[in-house]
């Protein structure tokens, strides 16, 4: 059982964040800074510059200065679970964020309160039927950009579009290379695989920002992305969005970094007493052509 | 004569290495004799061979700058904020020169910094450039509030995106700043006492070159040059990430200027061999990712280049 | 009786060019040999090939009638040959202790450093030099000279069956000299042999039984001490006839013959921060002043101060040009002064770069046109002082690093004379220079003399100093006690000066230079 | 080398100035630790913050050692992450195979590193930089690019999570006696003695018959040791093996050797100060955690950045300030 969390007017809140070097981590940090004042919270929240030794050093040092809950995105599956066990054992309710842990060693309603998040496999997943729903052509040639190599998104999210996407033998993955999850380099990558593989007309990115790199890859070489080649990712963010409405991208799957407001909602009816699912998902909206421009305001 | 033999690979170990390449790519990448090959890696190439070319001033005094990948990020994340302000919306012109020369003047200052510690404080070159390597960046991220900047602005963009009689703009611009340095190194006194503090720095001081002002000096230089890698990354993606521009640009750029044949304990500029370094760097990175090898795997090749790549420079001294 | 060594038909060539060709080189048991030649003759190189610092070409080498192929310097010394090689091979940041017995620790019984038995068992191996001071400090914060000792007191207590000595002397003074003379004596008494390499050649008439001479990269030469001239030796070192030698004469500086000018230069009471505490020195136009003195006495600062390397605390240094001196090198150079500095590794080459540019890096202002550098102009001054001052090089693009000590010190005085100075300070302008080069530095010194030139000259030659100097200006301690003029100064009377104003020094302590 | 500039020897003989400003440094930032914050001086914090800090001093003290030859070994982030991979697979046997074999991975990549600056004579900065490139890729293939789970059965994490009394992490303790052994090796050795000496003129050292190449091969192998026990903390208390782990740890380690007192030119070095570097650059990130609980200001992750490269600036003034008045006091 997780510790129970007892009733207040305003709770120590910790938040560990695992980086900020990118657009989607900090718009979730900011959603928790902005949370916390209409949910009373003091919150705490550190920054583990990508290292999850550093994250779980973080974890120790919100524990040691008491705090109520802990609200933790871990950077790695299972290197994070002792700052999840630490935290059990300090008697501090803790809800994982966006990324789970290993649940053959640390499960929720037992460790942890709750798994707050989407799930990466499905994402890609969405995105590989969006494909196969809406490929006209005969033969799909894909180019498959990775995020940070051996990252769990990266991980999940090529497994869940490329186990779906086989199934279906129109379609065949001529490359699949990291660009780290950043624009330039999913751009350098993009121009690269171009020179090598001409013949391509479908580029999964796993995330907005490599496909937007990509997008520009492609207009430098004179081709027309959303015409000749097809441009899908994750994640939603304002570009993507706007891609989507200028005809340069097909799809992205909503990763929402938004879970401030969640997070605050589902700890209230946790401390009430009520039951937590464990895993709270998030259902992830998916944009096209036809609700880009009616959602483009509220991305980031 | 097997001394022959080894002597010409030694002194044209960078050439002959990218022959192989090139002779390599020839035969199994797909593609590979297009022109469209040439403009991916002249544009790909271009920032790091910019970079490497301070790095070589700086080496040659034997020192070394982590900063740079920092400094591009400030310069980076500079140029959107000017010419995206009211400012620069209200006169165009000035605001886009103000975009270019803003930054660069902002990194020439990063650089100063780091050339004061250095030269004047007498803090060592690896650690007095680790401040801001460390720092830089969050300045960056402070100043942007860690926002993405993106932006449609041709004028910019021109910086990554334009072409002079065919050819990728940045392309030019390298060729322009190796030949400005090449001269400076080989043709001025202030290339020569470069060489000279990198030498001997006592016997620099002896005969009375000003060996803190000519240390100060190639710091600025590497930082400004990195300004401008800063500002045509942030020109070519029409976007600024200040969390990720120049990332690891530092690694690139010392092997390349080690590649080209600068020696570490300093006394040794050869400008064109880092930038024919950056273009042997960027022609590997090419090569493995044309053809298909995993990143993991592509590291390992990476490093074994690189030891090979030095081994055969730097020859064997008794 | 066997030989201890042979080493016949050695071969050894750097990038190419030859050092040794057939060198040949043969040591008795108990002998004092010495082996001398010009710079460049490959004296270094034939020690260093013995003690494996270099591999050999070809060629065999016999030590104790067993081949002999030592691969290390460290496997030398551990069979017997231990050596004192001319660039002194100690680690000036360590401890006095740690450079004399490293590798040769006492250790206690758990096998750590007995640190204790080391600094008891270095101040004994010290004091048979005369050497008493505090071993636990860094050893560059002595002077050369205690750094020479501490190598040679090394290298001697090694108990090897052979010494050899790489120009031991080029920092000693007379003193100092006679001690390491004792000791080589010391040496042979035991059944030692010494190799014993020098461009002092009075120096062999006192210790060596026999000398083997080197030519460019030859052996051309053995002679019994006892049976030869110091011209004989000149002769065969050069390759020319002795009587051709005697007619040209052993060009000296003239001391004493300068018609004196007009003031050039005027310091007076310099104190600075390190040891320098009140040294006044004035020079003229077209005169030599010698600066005179025990090792450490405040020469080499003397010279640094007034040239702005050091900052003054206290007293002026005033030209015509700069009544209130300099505030560095740079502008003591425009203002017409040269400083050639005794550390020619340390202070002098820039050693990847090539003669022409390490000799126009002082004068580089004055060739600048248009904002770069005139080639065509630099090329024809470095010309035209290579073949002036006899330089032997393959191409003035040779790295300066690949010539010999001796015309690497005549491409840095051509950099100070390149200047058109009014006022030369030469700090052991002759230090590790052969006989035929040293001649031509002071013919050459000589002459920039006779056409107005100030010179300050700083030497532990005193047969040098004493020749060639117009007035010497005794330092002791960091202070100017008297000064000698020429004509009628003699070796004797500038000692006599020395160790007068020395006795009478309220303090006598030297670093325990010369006890 | 004997042709380092004599003259600026006085400034670095004042070994003592150099490396006082550093443990001045720790005492007042744990002072205003313990005064502004609670709980920063309790049995929890310090035990879990010389849990994680143990690995940055592991990798510190080779690192000090690497430097003192005047070179640099960049690989160590690559090879905490590689060995920690290595070992999460060893982690079944229990911490008395993985712990050695952690250290035996982590010295084969030092030996790799060592061949390539000793025999091949690749400048160590570049060498290194290979291997750190090539540790990396390693890890990733023989990981499968995933973290590996260690076994939770065996022994293995206790290593890593278990305290003695409390407040004495095992790994500390581990640590702790490396760093005392260390010390007496460089002081009391004659291996220890070569190290700098070698810094301190390698021509020299080689001519006085030392063993140059052994001191250089024994540093490199002892730095990839250090990093491969660094390893077998970070997988035995984190609980898996990280191939994307040490992201310039190698950087941390270089500055907390710096800020220790050592001479990156070599030469000169101190163990005692490089551990208390290490725990000084830990304890910046400590604070800043703590300081962000108090609430009045909630620094930004960037704003870290800002903070921890000025405090590394204050912190290298101060150093040339105090080893330069130590300076005139000595002339
Ligand atoms: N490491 C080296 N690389 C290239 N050339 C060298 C090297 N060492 C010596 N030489 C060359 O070999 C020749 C012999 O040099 P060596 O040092 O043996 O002369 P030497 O007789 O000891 O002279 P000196 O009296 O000046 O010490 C010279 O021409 C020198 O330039
Ligand atoms: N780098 C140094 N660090 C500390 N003390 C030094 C240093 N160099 C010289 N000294 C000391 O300064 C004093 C004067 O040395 P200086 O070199 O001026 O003497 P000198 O008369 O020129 O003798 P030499 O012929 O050895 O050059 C000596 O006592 C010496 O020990
Ligand atoms: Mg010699
Ligand atoms: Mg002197």
């Amino acid at each position: 059982e997780p510790p129970p969390l007892e009733q207040k007017e305003r709770y120590k809140v910790g938040f560990s964040q695992m980086e900020s070097n990118n657009p989607w981590r900090i718009a979730e940090t900011k959603s928790f800074h902005d949370t916390a004042e209409s949910c009373n919270w003091d919150l705490i929240a550190t920054d583990a510059a990508g290292s999850a030794a550093k994250q779980v050093a973080d974890v120790d040092s919100m524990i040691a200065q008491g705090i109520d809950v802990l609200f933790l995105p871990p950077r790695e599956e299972k290197p994070l679970i002792p700052a999840v066990m630490k935290a059990q054992a300090a008697g501090i309710p803790t809800f994982l964020v966006d990324r789970s842990v290993d649940p053959n060693v640390a499960k929720a309603g037992e460790h942890y309160v709750s798994f707050l998040g989407s799930d990466f496999v499905d994402q890609g997943k969405r995105v590989a039927e969006w494909v196969i729903e809406n490929f006209e052509g005969d033969k799909g040639i894909i180019v498959e950009l990775e995020g940070t190599t051996g990252s769990s998104p990266a991980n999940d999210r090529k497994s869940g579009f490329d186990d779906r996407i086989l199934q279906d033998d129109r379609f065949e993955i001529v490359a699949s290379q990291t660009g780290d999850f950043a624009r330039d380099l999913g751009r350098q990558v993009m121009e690269t695989l171009l020179q090598a593989h001409p013949d391509v007309n479908i580029v999964y990115a796993h995330n907005d920002e490599m496909a937007i790199g990509a997008i520009q890859a492609l207009e430098l070489a004179g081709r027309k992305p959303g015409e000749d080649v097809m441009v899908v990712s994750i994640d939603g963010t304002r570009d993507a969005l706007q891609a989507i409405i200028d005809g340069k991208m097909g799809v992205t799957v909503e990763s929402s970094p938004f879970f401030g407001p969640l997070a605050c909602e589902v700890m209230k009816k946790y401390a009430a007493g009520e039951e937590i699912p464990p895993w709270v998902k998030v259902e992830d909206r998916i944009f096209t052509a036809e609700n880009a421009a009616d959602h483009i305001d509220e991305a980031y | 004569m097997a001394g022959f033999d080894a002597k010409t690979l030694t002194k044209h170990g960078g050439l002959i290495a990218l022959a192989v390449l090139l002779l390599i790519n020839i035969a199994i990448t797909p593609n590979f004799l297009q022109m469209q090959t040439l403009f991916v890696n002249i544009s790909q190439v271009a920032t790091i061979a910019i970079v490497a070319v301070g790095m070589t001033l700086v080496i040659a005094t034997a020192g070394i700058d982590l900063s740079v990948g920092a400094v591009m990020a400030v310069a980076g994340a500079l140029a959107p904020l000017i010419f995206l302000s009211d400012f620069a919306q209200a006169y165009p012109t000035l605001g886009l020169a103000a975009s270019i020369i803003v930054p660069i003047l902002v990194a020439l200052l990063c650089g100063l910094f780091n050339g004061v510690l250095v030269a004047y404080l007498g803090v060592q070159p690896i650690i007095a450039t680790l401040i801001f390597f460390i720092s830089g960046r969050g300045i960056a991220q402070v100043l942007t509030n860690g926002n993405l900047q993106t932006f449609t602005h041709p004028g910019f963009s021109y910086l990554g995106t334009g072409k002079i009689l065919g050819l990728p703009f940045q392309g030019w611009l390298v060729l322009l700043i190796a030949i400005v340095f090449w001269y400076i190194v080989n043709r001025t006194m202030y290339g020569r006492r470069i060489l000279a503090v990198g030498g001997n720095e006592n016997a620099a001081r002896l005969t009375g070159t000003p060996v803190r002002r000519v240390k100060t000096g190639v710091y600025v230089i590497s930082a400004g040059l990195s300004g401008i890698a800063g500002l045509i990354v942030v020109a070519i993606n029409s976007a600024s990430d200040a969390a990720r521009i120049g990332n690891l640009m530092e690694l690139d750029a010392i092997a390349s200027a080690v590649v080209g044949g600068t020696l570490l304990m300093g006394g040794k500029a050869p400008i064109f061999g880092a930038v024919l370094g950056a273009v042997i760097i960027q022609l590997v990175k090419y090569t493995l990712l044309a053809n298909g090898v995993a990143d993991e795997v592509a590291l390992i090749a990476k490093a074994g280049i690189i030891v090979l790549a030095v081994y055969v420079q730097q020859g064997r001294k008794e | 009786m066997q030989p201890l060594l042979r080493m016949q038909g050695i071969n050894k060539s750097f990038a190419g060019v030859a050092a040794l060709t057939s060198a040949e080189l043969e040591i008795a048991p108990g002998e004092v040999h010495a082996v001398i030649g010009q710079n460049g003759a490959g004296k270094s190189t034939l020690i260093k090939i013995l003690t494996g610092v270099y591999r050999k070409d070809s060629g065999d080498i016999t030590f104790e009638d067993a081949p002999w192929n030592a691969l290390s310097p460290r496997e030398a010394q551990d069979n017997g040959i231990a050596t004192i090689y001319q660039e002194l091979s100690l680690v000036p940041l360590r401890s006095v202790t740690e450079n004399v017995i490293m590798g040769y620790e006492p250790r206690t019984k758990l096998g750590l450093i007995d640190w204790k038995a080391a600094h008891r068992r270095t101040r004994e191996i010290l004091s048979d030099f005369g050497i008493d001071i505090d071993v636990t400090q860094p050893l560059g914060s002595f002077s050369t000279a205690i750094q020479q000792l501490t190598a040679i007191a090394r290298a001697v207590s090694l108990n090897s069956r052979l010494v050899i000595m790489d120009e031991p002397t080029s920092s000693l003074d007379d003193r100092e000299v006679e001690t390491l003379f004792g000791v080589v004596r010391g040496l042979k008494a035991k059944g030692v042999s010494v190799i014993y390499i020098s461009h002092f050649l009075d120096e062999l008439f006192h210790i060596c039984d026999r000398a083997t001479i080197m030519r460019d990269g030859q052996t051309v030469a053995v002679r019994e001490i006892a049976e030869s001239t110091k011209l004989g030796l000149i002769a065969d070192m050069l390759g020319r006839d002795p009587e051709e030698i005697s007619a040209a004469g052993m060009t000296d500086l003239g001391g004493g013959t300068h018609e004196r000018g007009e003031l050039l230069l005027e310091a007076t009471n310099l104190h600075t921060d390190r040891n320098l505490r009140d040294v006044s020195v004035s020079i003229h136009k077209g005169e030599i002043v010698g600066l005179g003195g025990l090792l450490g006495s405040g020469r080499t600062e003397a010279a640094r101060a007034i040239f702005a390397m050091d900052k003054l605390r206290g007293g002026a240094v005033a030209t015509h040009a700069n009544p209130a001196g300099f505030k560095d090198p740079a502008e003591a150079i425009r203002s017409g002064i040269g400083f050639l500095t005794e550390d020619r590794k340390a202070e002098g080459i820039v050693p990847e770069m090539s003669v022409r540019e390490n000799m126009t890096l002082a004068l580089m202002p004055r060739l600048v046109r248009n904002g770069a550098i005139d080639r065509a102009k630099e090329e024809e001054i470095v010309k035209k002082f290579v073949e002036a001052l006899g330089i032997k090089l393959a191409s003035i693009e040779q790295p300066i690093r690949e010539l010999s000590g001796g015309n690497q010190q005549k491409v840095l005085l051509a950099r100070w004379l390149a200047l058109e100075p009014d006022l030369l300070i030469l700090d052991e302008p002759t230090r590790g220079v052969d006989v035929g080069a040293k001649f031509e530095i002071q013919s050459i010194i000589q002459e920039y003399v006779e056409k107005g030139v100030g010179v300050l000259l700083i030497s532990s030659e005193f047969e040098e100093l004493v020749e060639g100097a117009d007035r010497i200006i005794v330092l002791q301690d960091g202070k100017s006690v008297s000064e000698l003029h020429n004509p009628g100064i003699t070796e004797e009377s500038l000692i006599g000066a020395i160790a007068q104003s020395h006795d009478a020094s309220p303090d006598g302590t030297q670093d325990g230079a010369a006890a | 080398m004997l042709d380092q500039n004599t003259f600026d020897l006085r400034k670095y003989i004042q070994g003592n100035g150099q490396s006082m400003g550093v443990w001045i440094a720790l005492v007042v930032m744990i002072v205003f630790g313990a005064l502004r914050y609670d709980n920063f001086a309790g049995a929890y914090n310090i035990s879990s913050f010389l849990n994680y800090n143990s690995m940055f001093i592991a990798i510190a003290l080779g690192m000090c050692f690497v430097i003192m030859t005047g070179g640099i070994d960049l690989s160590v982030g690559s090879v905490v992450a590689f060995t920690s991979v290595c070992v999460a697979y060893l982690s079944p046997y229990g911490i008395q195979v993985a712990l050695p074999g952690g250290i035996l991975a982590g010295m084969a990549i030092g030996a790799l590193n060592a061949f390539f600056v000793i025999a091949m004579r690749i400048p160590p900065f570049i060498a290194t930089l290979a291997t750190m490139l090539g540790a990396k890729g390693g890890a990733l293939v023989i990981s499968g690019r995933q973290t590996i789970s260690v076994d939770w059965t065996s022994n293995f994490t206790k290593f890593g999570m278990n305290n003695v009394g409390g407040i004495l992490p095992w790994s500390i303790i581990v640590v702790a006696i490396l760093a005392v052994a260390l010390w007496i090796v460089l002081e009391k050795t004659s291996i220890g003695r070569t190290v700098e000496a070698i810094g301190g003129g390698e021509d020299a050292t080689k001519m006085m018959g030392l063993p140059v190449n052994r001191a250089k091969a024994f540093v490199y192998i002892l730095s990839g040791g250090c990093a491969g026990l660094a390893g077998v903390i970070l997988a035995s208390g984190f609980g898996a093996g990280q191939p994307l782990e040490g992201v310039g740890w190698e950087l941390s380690a270089i500055a907390s050797v710096v800020v220790g007192g050592t001479l990156l030119t070599g030469g000169l070095g101190s163990v005692p100060a490089t551990v208390a570097g290490a725990l000084l650059l830990g304890l910046v990130f400590n604070i800043l955690n703590f300081e962000n609980g108090r609430g009045v200001i909630s620094f930004s992750a960037y704003w870290q950045m800002v903070i921890r490269g000025l405090f590394l600036f204050v912190v290298i003034l101060l150093q040339s300030r105090v080893s330069r008045v130590g300076a005139k006091q000595g002339a």
